[in-house]
């Protein structure tokens, strides 16, 4: 897996276009992916982004947007510097059919990003949450790295 | 990425408020006070045109929830316009589909 | 000074574009700067990270760009891990009416950058280059950020 | 981020080639081997037509006079089609205004 790149923005929400327009182009120019997995894609990182500036609560706090990525894919891992959860304890929603439903306008961000992307993996502790976020596509092929070699045209 | 927010008034009994840009956890606030504004002027039939709308995640979703039950409960209601699969899609993944009337133009929103 | 955002790219010519687009979204969405400002950042910061991605021969080596600002002004920062070079060494061009000058393909970058933003700072050594960009503008009125209170609506 | 080559053949002597999208360190050199393959076909009067750029830095300046240079010691010359303010800007403070023969439109430069 290569590192393609790091962003680290401050845990504000204003920052959050900025993640998302680096991802969406960064996938687009990587990988083969159709425009609607970048679609998918770009809202995952989001949500997670979300997720991390919403739990960022000391003046300071950054999230950290790590992009990886191989022959077969393009991770996103979101950083940050929360206080962590637990998974597991998430409360469950009623069905979309239940009137109930309506008094739940948060807990769709994770549901969310599980349907969007291939493959999701949270790692949460006292320090901080990671969401390592996964889709699979074909690599764009790339022009080489070439020299300008601008002097030999003369 | 500022969030457009335009009121047509030209649809009684129905408001027309019309979205652009990207709503995120950044803009959604705006959307939510708007809402909030036009529920408290005693407009109670409200369409959303998310036509405008490139971006839209859970925030968006969940203050859209929250004025479709501040309408219901002044027996009001809160219908969408959307055509764009991209946005469509995260109603429909999230099955909220099922909570709002989604409506193909405003003309098709204020007809029924 | 705040330190805004940090973005780091491999030191390959495929991730400038990457970098233009983050720092024209930053200037646009931070500062009161007038298109035509934004135009001069954001070549400059091109111009940068041209030389940074060609000053850098080793695998692996990386191109980072931090963007700071206060309320006065905004700056990028775009080091990078090459052998460093001598600022006072460089040739200077023949001026323009001479024909001689079409000789000169390259040596553009560096009068570009000093023309285009208010104040440039180069800091290089053996370990690397630092070329530091400042532009003053009013900084745009930021909408406070709120607490979504989504729950509150109903 | 992928640079659109097109050349036009319609305005003999000239070869007109339109450039379109970002010319920086990844792209120029796929304008210089274009360059580099219509000067070796014998064509000698280029028009590089600039209307479709995005942004051009100091690479792509850099491809442009090696290429004219290339095209004067073929008796030839290169020419540009260029009115967008922000690209005529880099020209201007490179001095490259005086280098260039730079036109309004693909019609002009294949007139003068
Ligand atoms: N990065 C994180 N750090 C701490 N808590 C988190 C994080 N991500 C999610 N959570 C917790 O999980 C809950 C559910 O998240 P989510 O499904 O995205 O819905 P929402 O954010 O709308 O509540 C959040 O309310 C929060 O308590
Ligand atoms: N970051 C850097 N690291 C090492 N050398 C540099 C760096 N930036 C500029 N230089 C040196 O300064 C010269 C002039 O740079 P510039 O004016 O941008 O023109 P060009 O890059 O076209 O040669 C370069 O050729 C290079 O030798």
């Amino acid at each position: 897996m290569e590192l393609i790149l790091e962003l680290e923005i401050p845990a504000s929400p204003e920052y959050i276009a900025i993640a998302r327009l680096v991802v969406s182009s960064i996938a687009s120019s990587r990988r083969n992916l159709a425009d609607d997995r970048i679609d998918d894609l770009k809202l995952a990182v989001s949500e997670a982004c979300t997720n991390a500036i919403e739990a960022s609560s000391n003046d300071g706090d950054r999230v950290q947007i790590l992009i990886q990525d191989d022959d077969e894919k393009l991770e996103v891992n979101v950083q940050d510097q929360g206080p962590g959860f637990d998974l597991d304890a998430l409360p469950t929603h009623p069905p979309v059919t239940d009137p109930e439903r309506l008094n739940f306008e948060r807990g769709l961000g994770i549901p969310l990003i599980r349907t969007l992307v291939d493959d999701v993996e949270f790692a949460s502790s006292t320090g901080g949450t990671s969401v390592r976020m996964t889709v699979y596509g074909e690599p764009l092929e790339l022009h080489p790295p070439e020299d300008l070699g601008v002097d030999d045209l003369g | 990425m500022d969030l457009g927010l335009e009121v047509d008034d030209d649809h009684a009994p129905y408001t027309v408020l019309a979205v652009k840009g990207e709503v995120d956890v950044y803009t959604a606030p705006r959307l939510r006070e708007k809402l909030v504004e036009l529920v408290s002027q005693g407009r109670h039939q409200i369409i959303v045109d998310l036509e405008g709308v490139d971006f839209l995640d859970s925030t968006g979703l969940g203050v859209l929830v929250g004025g479709l039950k501040r309408l219901r409960s002044h027996d009001g209601d809160l219908g969408l316009v959307c055509t764009q699969p991209r946005i469509l899609k995260v109603f429909e993944i999230t099955g909220l589909t099922k909570v709002f009337a989604i409506h193909d133009s405003v003309a098709a929103a204020v007809a029924g």
